[in-house]
């Protein structure tokens, strides 16, 4: 069988990376910001997923490194939520426009 | 005696007005700290003697080496020299007699005096220094307390001086640093750095890196000492501050800075000095003239004295960059004689103040008629500071002279002449004022009630004169204390000129 | 095994024991008044830093994923010391607050993190400690929870270093990708200064920057300090960057050593930003926890030219310096909790004639910010100078240079303070403040500290003979 | 005869009163101060006098030749092995001479101030300070060193500017007092300029060996100072040329002589001790200390001879014009002086050749004794009139007769007229110049007939001339006031009959009195006709001397505001000193200088508010300056700067 080339997957996680992180500077939206960041962490999780599966199959460094980041990004998610929905109490809104009293 | 005392009973005596609450006892014992204080430092002078009498001739008396950073080689390391004695005698007098002046102070007087000695204590311990790092320690020590006492104690733009004071004394200490830094990696004395006057002087630092790091060393110290164009802080600062911050500015701070520039960039780094000396010169000729011919326009008293510390202070750096032996002994009792002699200058200014109000020189008139003794004072001092025989600052300014026309090159010599000229626009500037405040008739009937200097005033005045009567009218007890110090110094820079 | 299992861990355990016991406190029926409470966990926390000095070990635990050693056990003292200092000083804001067991809960999490990432030989550690640390106090930052601003904090916050560690762990996936191996050691063997690596490790540098707020990665700075309670201001400002500090030390020292002049540049280049744009914007702030955020930040780049020594002084002065920024600032934001819960005044024009009921306050203010200022005879002088003495150590006088300018500038905005205290007239000074003992205690150490630090050269040398 | 046991008590007495009367006079002597100033005086009179006796008479000579001894001397301040300041003590003829006349004319002023003075506010200060000078100007004359020599000249300096502004309240005063230190400190920067190369080049500042080293054409030292040019010039040239200056300054001449006028505005007896008799000489001193020096360079001497003539007639000119009786006097002493300065001139050394310098000194003699005693009769007078104004005065003779006799004999004495004082001394300095030099010998003749008229029309102005009825008078004085004029006008009856070159002579030997008589008469009728001159007109009152003025026109009015050296001094003081150079030091100070630094905060401020906006407070933007730090981190680090 013939195998995907390990550039192929890398460019898609690239991808994603810099899909993230065009959705976070350009979203007004506080979760889907929250999205975005969550799609940088699913692009770090494929290529831990590649490289460990292409480089380095003899160990399994990278994909237990893939299993904790996305625990770590649910507790992420959770306090970022909370936090969003606690700023939606104080300013009725979760836009992130709302969000820029402090400057200078 | 171990030289430590010197910084440790001042800090002591601060701290011991912390308890204390009424103006009256903080300051009978700062008072009867600054007199021991005083005394210890006459004992200093007499132990010092002695030793030399006795043939002691290691470079630098009652040395004590404490190790303080051993990783980096640093060690609280003192001893004194008569260089450094006549800066500790100075400091005495210009401490014991701000003390007195400002005796009547209500405002804060705890901390006014804890901040005096703190500041006091600095310059004791700058003057103690071997080990650089002390030196710089107590370098900056003794920026902080003047921005306070200017800042909260101060008249006028006091604020503004105050900042300007401290940012720039700062510049001056940071530019020290790095100074000091060269110093410290480009010395190896068996594999190590170090930061010891007397290791340094010995192990040569090549001239490339004194070339560069002079510079700094000698800026750094120079904007202390009002070195042109860096002197911009020393009106201001100067008029904006009590009294007696203005006497311990111009008496022994700036005088920090001349002796940094002797000792440590000098001293130090003699292969740079040489080369830059002609920059010195020029600079110093230019603090002279151009100091004095502004002096000659303000209208402030202390604006004046302000100014005319920059022309003196020139005297210093004049003949530090003459680099002769004689220079360099008249630049330090330029420092010494400077010091007493502004500090008179300022503590008249501050007295006459108290009871006008006013230090606008249109403004005053008259005044011998209705406070001769501070009007004699007044006097005194203008008349040292224009280089009368008799007091200190004509001795200092001659030796100077003197020194800086043994280089037998034209330069050097339009050089010194130039400096001589600053005598008659001395002359210019000090009998305006003089005349204006001193002599004529009395303007303001305000004045007429007015009453002559307090005992503390007086003994203030006394203190600083004797001082100044003893330099002018005796100087070779003062000039075979600096002789060997100076020739210390001359060893290193002979040994490049020749 | 076991016995060296409690002894190598032993800060770990301490700090987790504490957390299980204020969990039981807070689910326990019994209604605690926050002032006992208070003091109970005060006392803890002095339990918890006394532990620290006894019986200690070095080894390696869980397959080197875990080390400990003098050195860091002494950082975590200092971890230990911080946070005591804190929990003291902001007395009289909790002793008003529902949540005091969460508090301490999640800042004991937080402080639990650090510990690990100090202690972390291996990368997965390092991440899953870094975001142990850092997750907990997103939710800190917002624990006046009506208030809007602590809200905007703490969203800036989450969002903000979910960001930065997205952009760690891409790095860390390439650096993976290109060593094939998550333990320090061994990455550290398979560096060779590929284009990828370089690129990787940017990134890495650019996640710890973010933690330590250098330019350009220090914006959400300003905005969290300022929106968050003092406590975790100062918690921010001190604890969890020196944390962040010391495993910098170690891993740019240990594992990025095959690196170094390519790191060396970098932070260069970084100091040199973080002094000037942090100074330059101090300069303007009224707002006394946004001054001190921009303060820190210039801090910082100090403390980076002290890193750029690569040498055993480097990385003594780095944590020398870090004990002494700890004292001097916690002083400093010691004072501004006082002022700030019980006069309510943030602003710095709130401080103009601040000497004329509190003298002492002033006082410790006035030391804290000379000991930042780098003045003598505070500790934060020998700091500042043994930092641009390990940097000056490299040769390179253009960084020496700017860095002794910057520390002109950055008088001038301490002074400022200093000017408003002691100076300045105004009509309304703050009212006398009743400090109360804890918060007292808490600045008295920090005043002894000060004090002592530098002039007792005790602490410094302990510090080289540990890194030595 | 050892002279140390008590020789040094002759300056440190003064010293003692200046001391004692100056810390505790106000509180504890103020009446008493006066009795206690002349007492201390009269003790170093009466020394120095026995000093000369001792000195002249006894064991001065030494093979017919003058010795200098110095019984004194002490190392002040070293500067290197050759190099050092010394406070020493010199007995030579000119310093003893000068001993005596500076104590004795001393003596004579305090004895007359008593009366002068007395009810002064300050009157212990004023002996205190006339302490002080008199122990300056001792200092000055003994001195063996020659930067001694100029210390107590700036001690001189300030003693006279202490005492001209005597009465501090006086605007005038003030600004006299101001105006003399000034323009005598700028003749000491020459001075201590010329110091500095004289001391250089010979090695020392000791006179004795710098004036051996200079005159030895073998001496390295004077091959280094003559080969080694400035501008052209010697380096001898210019040295001797800045002391000169130095000494011009001291004794106000042109053009430095501004000061010496206004300085009049000092209490009289103030005007005939400094102003008159002792210090103004300072100068001449000065040139016949180093006369040695000058003589060898031929060049430095025709400048002291030129400006000598110079100020002798244009001062005189002046003289005929001024209606204040002291200024007279001043421009006076100021002619007077250019005659001591120009007869050193045109002097030599050894036997005829120096008749020059021997009646310059004895021209400076006589003239301190009839020059003080115009003065302290025109204290008198004032004292009496209270004013300077000729025309306040007239016909006083009748009030004061006294002060009229001796104010007679001075004027006589002055004009040159057997057998007065001045007579002696002028004919010499005649003599001496019409065998030297022909021009200066008309010049110095018709100024001797200028003299002549302008003193006796002071005198005549004064003691005749319109009756003016004074209604209330104290009286002419006491005796404390009439005692010093009668001793003066003694001495300058009698002071000439004394055969000086005996004593004083530019190489120390004796050389004998000249008198001829065919010689005087020429001198003498030039003087006679101008009294008679001012007899004419000024005898009687009339209106003569106005319609002559009126008829001079615009030379008139160019004499009475003396040459309007003044206002020129003053415009380049005021205007382009002050205006030209000090204020704008000043403005440079405060805005280019000051304004850098206050400018580098204000950019850095600038700076500071221009990049805030980079803290947007947007969380989006702040992740975009994040991502672009790491693109460009990565740009520079990976592939620009390994």
């Amino acid at each position: 069988m013939n195998e995907i080339p390990i550039s192929h997957i890398l460019f898609v996680s690239t991808a994603l990376f810099f899909i993230g992180m065009y959705g976070l500077f350009t979203r007004r939206n506080m979760i889907t910001m929250l999205m975005a960041i969550e799609l940088i962490l699913n692009s770090v999780n494929i290529n831990f997923v590649v490289f460990n599966k292409y480089l380095y199959p003899d160990k399994l460094d990278g994909i237990f490194f893939t299993i904790f980041i996305i625990a770590i990004a649910a507790a992420e998610a959770a306090v970022a939520i909370a936090i969003i929905i606690n700023l939606y109490r104080n300013h009725q809104s979760i836009d992130v426009e709302e969000a820029e009293e402090m400057k200078f | 005696m171990n030289l430590s005392l010197l910084v440790i009973l001042p800090i002591l005596n601060a701290l011991l007005l912390l308890p204390f609450k009424e103006a009256k006892q903080v300051r009978l014992i700062t008072l009867a700290g600054a007199v021991v204080q005083f005394i210890l430092c006459f004992f200093l002078l007499y132990l010092f003697w002695q030793e030399k009498t006795t043939g002691n001739t290691s470079l630098m008396l009652f040395e004590n080496n404490y190790k303080w950073y051993a990783p980096l080689n640093i060690n609280f390391h003192t001893g004194v020299d008569g260089i450094s004695v006549s800066m500790i005698l100075l400091t005495a007098f210009v401490v014991l007699a701000g003390i007195l002046v400002s005796w009547k102070q209500e405002k804060l007087s705890k901390e006014f005096f804890f901040l005096l000695l703190f500041l006091s204590a600095g310059a004791y311990g700058f003057f103690i220094s071997i080990d650089l790092f002390t030196l710089f320690f107590f370098l900056e020590l003794a920026v902080i307390p003047k921005f306070l006492l200017i800042g909260i104690w101060g008249s006028g733009k006091k604020e503004y001086s105050a900042m300007k004071l401290a940012l720039m004394l700062m510049g001056g200490s940071a530019l020290v640093f790095v100074g000091l830094a060269g110093i410290y990696f480009n010395t190896n004395i068996n594999g190590a750095h170090s930061f010891d006057m007397l290791q340094i002087a010995q192990s040569n630092i090549s001239e490339d890196i004194q070339k560069l790091f002079f510079p700094f060393a000698f800026i750094g110290f120079g904007i202390f000492t009002a070195l042109f164009p860096f002197h911009t802080w020393v009106p201001d600062g100067h008029s904006s501050a009590p009294t007696a911050a203005s006497m311990f500015l111009a008496g022994i701070s700036m005088k920090l800075g001349g002796y940094g520039c002797l000792r440590v960039a000098t001293w130090l780094m003699p292969d740079a000095a040489h080369h830059y000396s002609t920059i010195i010169i020029i600079l110093a000729c230019i603090a002279i003239l151009y100091g004095a011919f502004a002096t000659m326009m303000q209208t402030d008293l202390k604006y004046i004295n302000a100014y005319s510390s920059i022309s003196h202070c020139g005297f210093v750096l004049l003949g530090i960059g003459m680099l002769t032996q004689t220079a360099i002994t008249g630049a330090v009792m330029q420092m010494v004689s400077h010091g007493l002699m502004t500090a008179l200058f300022f503590a008249a200014i501050g007295m006459i103040y108290d009871r006008t109000h006013t230090r606008q020189v249109a403004q005053l008139s008259g005044l011998l008629k209705v406070m001769p003794f501070i009007s004699a004072v007044f006097v005194i001092a203008g008349l040292c500071s224009l280089g009368l025989p008799g007091l200190s600052g004509f001795v200092a300014e001659m030796t100077v002279f003197m020194g800086s026309w043994q280089n037998a090159d034209s330069f050097y010599r339009i050089a010194t002449i130039i400096a001589c000229a600053s005598i008659v626009v001395t002359a210019v500037y000090i009998l305006r004022a003089t005349g204006q405040v001193i002599m004529g008739p009395i303007t303001n009937n305000d004045y007429k009630s007015l009453k002559d200097a307090a005992w503390n005033e007086k003994l203030a005045a006394v203190i600083l004169i004797t001082g100044i009567v003893a330099i002018g009218v005796a100087p070779f007890w003062l000039n075979d204390l600096l002789r060997p110090a100076t020739d210390i110094i001359m060893q290193k820079i002979s040994a490049i000129t020749k | 095994m076991l016995a060296d299992f409690f002894i190598l861990m032993k800060a770990e355990l301490v700090i987790t024991l504490l957390i299980f016991t204020l969990l039981f406190l807070k689910i326990g029926n019994k209604e605690w008044r926050n002032e006992s409470l208070l003091n109970i966990i005060n006392l803890l926390l002095f339990i918890n830093l006394l532990s620290g000095f006894f019986i200690a070990k070095e080894g390696t635990l869980f397959g080197d994923m875990f080390r400990t050693n003098e050195l860091l056990r002494f950082e975590k003292n200092m971890l230990n010391l911080g946070i005591l200092i804190i929990s003291l000083q902001s007395y009289h804001w909790l002793k008003q607050h529902k949540h005091v067991p969460e508090f301490y809960m999640l800042l004991l999490s937080t402080l639990l993190g650090m510990f690990f990432m100090i202690s972390a030989n291996n990368i997965l550690m390092f991440y899953l400690a870094l975001e142990l640390s850092t997750i907990p106090l997103a939710a800190l930052c917002n624990f006046d929870l009506h208030k809007k601003i602590a809200s905007e904090a703490a969203f800036k916050m989450s969002i903000s270093s979910a960001f930065s560690s997205g952009l760690l762990l891409f790095g860390i996936s390439l650096l993976y990708g290109t060593t094939g191996s998550l333990n320090f050691a061994e990455i550290s063997s398979q560096l060779n200064g590929s284009p990828l690596q370089l690129f990787s490790f940017i990134l890495l540098l650019s996640g710890f920057t973010f933690k330590i707020s250098a330019v350009p990665f220090h914006l959400w700075t300003a905005d969290v300090y300022e929106g968050s309670p003092v406590a975790v201001t100062s918690y921010l400002s001190v604890i969890s960057k020196a944390a962040i500090l010391f495993v910098l030390v170690s891993v740019l020292y240990n594992v990025f050593q095959p690196l170094g002049s390519n790191w060396y540049n970098m932070l260069f280049v970084l100091s040199v930003l973080t002094m000037i744009i942090g100074n330059l914007f101090a300069l303007r702030q009224q707002n006394m926890k946004r001054f001190l955020a921009f303060s820190s930040i210039a801090q910082v780049g100090f403390i980076l030219i002290g890193i750029t020594g690569q040498s055993a002084e480097g990385s003594a002065s780095v944590i020398y310096f870090v004990l002494v920024y700890l004292f001097s600032n916690l002083g400093a934001f010691g004072v501004v909790a006082l002022v700030s819960s019980l006069a309510g005044k943030e602003n710095i024009d709130d401080y103009k004639g601040f000497y004329t009921h509190n003298k002492l306050l002033s006082w410790v203010l006035a030391i804290s910010l000379f000991s930042l200022a780098g003045i003598p005879p505070t500790a934060g002088f020998f700091g500042k100078f043994f930092l641009l003495l390990a940097g000056a150590a490299k040769g390179n006088y253009i960084l020496i240079t700017i860095a002794a300018l910057n520390m002109v500038i950055s008088l001038y905005y301490y002074l400022r303070i200093i000017k408003a205290m002691f100076m300045d007239e105004n009509k309304n000074p703050v009212e006398k403040i009743n400090a109360g003992l804890q918060p007292k205690l808490a600045l008295a150490i920090c005043m002894i500290g000060i004090i002592v630090t530098g002039l007792i050269s005790g602490a410094y040398n302990y510090i080289y003979s540990l890194v030595k | 005869m050892n002279y140390s046991q008590y020789i040094l008590l002759i300056p440190l007495l003064p010293l003692a009163g200046f001391l004692v009367l100056g810390l505790f006079g106000k509180s504890y002597f103020n009446k008493s101060a006066g009795i206690i100033g002349t007492l201390f005086l009269l003790v170093a009179a009466i020394l120095s006098l026995y000093t000369a006796y001792n000195y002249f008479f006894i064991d001065g000579k030494v093979n017919g030749v003058y010795q200098s001894i110095i019984p004194f001397k002490y190392t002040w301040l070293s500067f290197s092995e050759n190099i050092s300041i010394d406070m020493g003590f010199v007995l030579d003829p000119i310093s003893v001479m000068m001993l005596v006349v500076v104590t004795f004319v001393s003596l004579m002023v305090h004895i007359f101030s008593l009366w002068y003075m007395k009810g002064e506010e300050r009157f212990s200060t004023y002996y205190a300070f006339l302490g002080l000078f008199t122990f300056s100007m001792l200092g000055l004359v003994i001195s063996t060193n020659i930067f001694q020599i100029y210390m107590f000249w700036e001690l001189v300096g300030v003693s006279s500017y202490l005492l001209i502004g005597f009465y501090y309240d006086k605007p005038s005063a003030v600004a006299a007092s101001k105006k003399a230190f000034i323009v005598t400190r700028f003749a000491d920067l020459a001075f201590l300029i010329g110091i500095l190369i004289l001391g250089f080049q010979a090695e020392t500042l000791d006179f004795g060996t710098l004036i051996q080293r200079l005159t030895d054409i073998q001496s390295s030292q004077f091959i280094g100072i003559t080969t080694a040019s400035f501008f052209g010039v010697s380096l001898l040239t210019w040295a001797l040329t800045l002391v000169f200056i130095g000494g011009a300054g001291k004794s106000a001449m042109l053009p430095l002589h501004i000061w010496l006028p206004d300085a009049m505005e000092g209490p009289t007896p103030v005007s005939a001790l400094i102003h008159a008799a002792t210090m103004v000489v300072a100068g001449v001193y000065l040139v016949a200390r180093l006369f040695p020096v000058f003589h060898i360079n031929q060049a430095s001497l025709h400048i002291v001879t030129f400006v000598g003539v110079a100020s002798a007639l244009f001062a005189a000119i002046i003289a005929c014009t001024q209606t204040d009786i002291k200024r007279v006097l001043a421009y006076s002493t100021m002619s007077q002086i250019g005659y001591m300065m120009f007869s050193l001139g045109i002097s030599g050394i050894g036997g005829e050749n120096g008749l020059g310098y021997t009646a310059s000194l004895f021209h400076l003699f006589t003239h301190a004794f009839f020059k003080s005693l115009l003065f302290l009769a025109a204290g008198a007078v004032i004292h009496l009139v209270h004013s300077n104004e000729l025309k306040d005065m007239g016909g006083l003779k009748r009030y004061m007769p006294v002060t009229h006799i001796v104010f007679l004999v001075a004027c006589l004495a002055i004009s040159g007229i057997f057998p007065f004082a001045g007579f002696f001394s002028k004919e010499e300095i005649l003599l001496a110049s019409y065998e030297s030099n022909k021009i200066v010998y008309a010049i110095a003749l018709f100024t001797s007939g200028l003299t002549a008229f302008y003193m006796f029309r002071l005198y005549f102005s004064i003691f005749w001339n319109k009756q003016k009825d004074l209604h209330s008078h104290h009286g002419e004085g006491n005796m404390s006031m009439k005692i010093p004029l009668w001793i003066l006008a003694v001495c300058t009856c009698t002071a000439g009959f004394i055969s000086f070159g005996k004593y004083v002579s530019a190489d120390g030997k004796e050389l004998a009195s000249h008198f001829h008589i065919l010689f005087s008469i020429v001198p003498v009728t030039v003087s006679l006709l101008g009294i008679l001159l001012a007899m004419l007109l000024y005898k009687k009152e009339n209106g003569k001397p106005q319609a002559i003025s009126n008829s001079l026109g615009g030379l008139y009015k160019t004499a009475y505001h003396k040459f309007y050296i003044d206002e020129v001094y003053l415009f380049i003081t005021k205007k382009i000193i002050f205006n030209l150079v000090g204020r704008p030091a000043a403005w440079i100070d405060k805005n280019i200088i000051d304004g850098i630094m206050n400018g580098i905060a204000g950019v850095t401020a600038s700076i500071s508010s221009a990049i805030k906006g980079i803290q947007s407070g947007k969380v989006q933007s702040y992740a975009l300056y994040f991502f672009a730090g790491i693109i460009a981190m990565a740009i520079v680090f990976v592939y620009l700067w390994k």
